[in-house]
């Protein structure tokens, strides 16, 4: 206990007792195994065998920088923050061991070893609680769950909604449709698919072979280009309103090429 | 408990009291995610248990609860009571807007009632599909009325009391005419319509059309 | 029972009695391998029901038994009587063994939530490496709780009710030894101000990181 006081300038490590370097030669097996200083001062903490509230904080240091000269004696690599920490220890130990500097601010000494007394405590305690949570009874190993949880079911309801304006709107729209027509201006260049459709139900009837869908096209829709597109475009929908109704096949045998249509023997069933 | 579970030797005279053992089938049963037998229950539990024992007093505790003990093949498992199943099922209602050609296919029902087919699409000047019609009389909005006495016999489509007590309607005749859905702004104004619009069974329609209407509300 | 739950209108003056209350809770909690929220449970139950009334009487009914009601937070849960467990080999679910750090820094959040990053490497005097709370967070046991107040707005770290359920805590409140370690001082965080010891060199590289991520969590 006499070295503890001693601050040997030749260092090494010499100055520590017998049973520090021997506490230090221990760690030195396993420091890969130590989570870091603080860890590595919690466990040579326990060798003072006393209550964490009382124990030496100087003597303490002296075994953590034991252990660093230990370390580096060996040749072994401590991680930065382990040289760090011997650092700050052989700070704080001078700090404790000479008069306070009246011109040095900050804690004093005795204020930074208790603060590191409280984190080896607080340290000790939280390893303390983590044991007793894991000691716990754990839910899947001593406690355990429905094993067959019946599922929800989710019913989706679809409810659709629609208010008396709509439906008044609706029917406004459709009957006045009609009279709307005549103000269109530019009508007389535009078939509509209605007008192709009836044409078209008119004429399908009598075809049983495949003719071409240009030769629906209604006389005098054939020569301006303008009018021919619109009609064209009319038929084809029109032919598919058809297929679609199942009185007509359509085909066409590539890219391009013309598009045909036959009527349908047997309507399809829907 | 003396029993030897180390040795396996059976100590038949130390079974736990038969409480005790039903507990445990409980807790077996409500843990295993599939059914149990009851020659499972007897491997599980300590020497010297009657699992059928155990588990006809667990039966006989959970009648009438909110779960019960039932047969599954021959093996074991709680389930919810059937009367609570409507506890186990979410619902959850999406409210989506009717399409709009379900909307003038009501709408031409409501007005021209009762309408067939054929009707419908002449007035809406394209083809009605079959969902849409289906769709409608799923919701009951729609049923069919009577067939019209015309070649074919088509059936014809009235709106239901459902119908009118969505739309806040006493009958079909209390739908507005064309008019009063101009002078309600329902309507563009360029869409002047000429007063050649019926009235919602206005008379002139023919004789089924009555005979269609008095039907409606004959329930 | 004169519920309508078709127009979901509250019919207030005739709630289902207690004991039925009682049996939908039960057959709720048994349904579900997950606890189940009184707030969930008066949603799901018909309208008038009263399911923290009808909690109470089931957790007395199963006192004792094989199962038990038990709380986990704000929700409930039927879980097997632990003493029970010998029975359960067969379900016995083999966790991942958790490294010490990983307990460690999972003590800590649980006993100083909210707790930052930089406040479980002072306790623990090393830095945390992202895959220990990364696995924590996988495992549902820790969640990202408020930013601190203080610069740099760090995230902080809570436990959740998984952590809760998985440990059979009611609350984090009940965690093991709280109030002494409250009473030490343990769990204030005390600072000091020039001087104080070195710190962990905390991976401020990842700061970024972790502040981007928490921006999901946040409520």
């Amino acid at each position: 206990m006499d070295d503890l006081f001693s601050d040997d300038p030749r260092g090494r490590g010499d100055g520590a007792s017998v049973e520090d370097r021997l506490a230090a030669e221990a760690l030195i097996v396993d420091v890969e195994g130590f989570e870091g200083p603080l860890d590595v001062l919690l466990t040579l903490s326990r060798t003072q065998k006393v209550d964490l509230r009382r124990i030496s904080v100087l003597r303490l240091a002296q075994q953590y920088l034991a252990f660093v000269e230990k370390a580096k004696r060996l040749r072994i690599e401590l991680a930065a923050d382990y040289l760090v920490m011997a650092a700050w220890l052989t700070f704080l130990k001078s700090r404790l061991l000479l008069p306070p500097d009246p011109t040095e601010d900050g804690p004093s000494g005795e204020e930074l070893a208790a603060h590191l007394a409280f984190q080896l405590e607080r340290l000790q305690a939280m390893r303390d609680a983590a044991a007793q949570l894991m000691a716990r009874d754990q839910l899947g190993r001593d406690f355990f769950a429905r094993g067959l949880p019946e599922d929800m079911e989710r019913v989706r309801r679809v409810k659709y909604s629609a208010t008396l304006i709509d439906l008044m709107q609706g029917y406004a729209r459709i009957r006045t449709k009609d009279d709307f027509r005549p103000f269109v201006l530019d009508r007389d260049a535009i078939f509509t698919m209605e007008e192709a459709l009836e044409r078209m139900r008119g004429l399908i009837g009598y075809v049983g072979e495949w003719v071409d869908l240009s030769s629906y096209l209604p006389d005098g829709w054939s020569e301006d280009p303008k009018r021919r597109r619109s009609a064209t475009a009319a038929t084809f929908a029109a032919s598919l309103e058809l297929v679609k109704e199942g009185k007509a096949d359509i085909r066409q045998t590539e890219t391009f090429a013309p598009i045909q249509l036959r009527r349908r023997e047997r309507p399809r069933e829907h | 408990m003396s029993i030897d579970r180390d040795t396996d030797e059976p100590i038949l005279f130390d079974a736990p009291p038969i409480a005790e053992q039903e507990r445990m089938v409980e807790a077996i049963l409500f843990a295993s995610a599939e059914p149990v037998t009851v020659a499972d229950l007897n491997k599980r539990m300590p020497h010297g248990c009657d699992a059928a024992e155990a588990l006809a007093y667990l039966r006989k505790r959970y009648e009438g609860r909110g779960v019960r003990v039932v047969r599954v093949g021959d093996a074991w498992a709680f389930r919810t009571a059937p009367d609570l199943s409507f506890l186990m099922q979410q619902e959850r209602i999406e409210t989506r807007k009717l399409s709009r050609a379900a909307i003038e296919t009501l709408a031409i029902i409501a007005y021209h009632q009762p309408a067939t087919r054929a009707e419908i699409e002449e007035i809406r000047g394209v083809t009605v599909s079959r969902g849409t019609i289906d769709q409608l009389l799923e919701m009951e909005w729609i049923r069919f009325g009577r067939r019209r006495m015309t070649p074919g016999r088509p059936v014809t489509f009235v709106v239901t009391q459902q119908f009118l007590d969505h739309f806040g309607l006493e009958s079909a005749r209390d739908l507005p005419g064309l008019a009063e859905l101009r002078a309600a702004g329902l309507l563009d104004s360029r869409m002047l319509g000429v007063g050649n619009m019926p009235m919602p069974n206005s008379g002139d329609d023919d004789e089924d059309d009555v005979l269609g209407q008095s039907e409606l509300f004959e329930d």
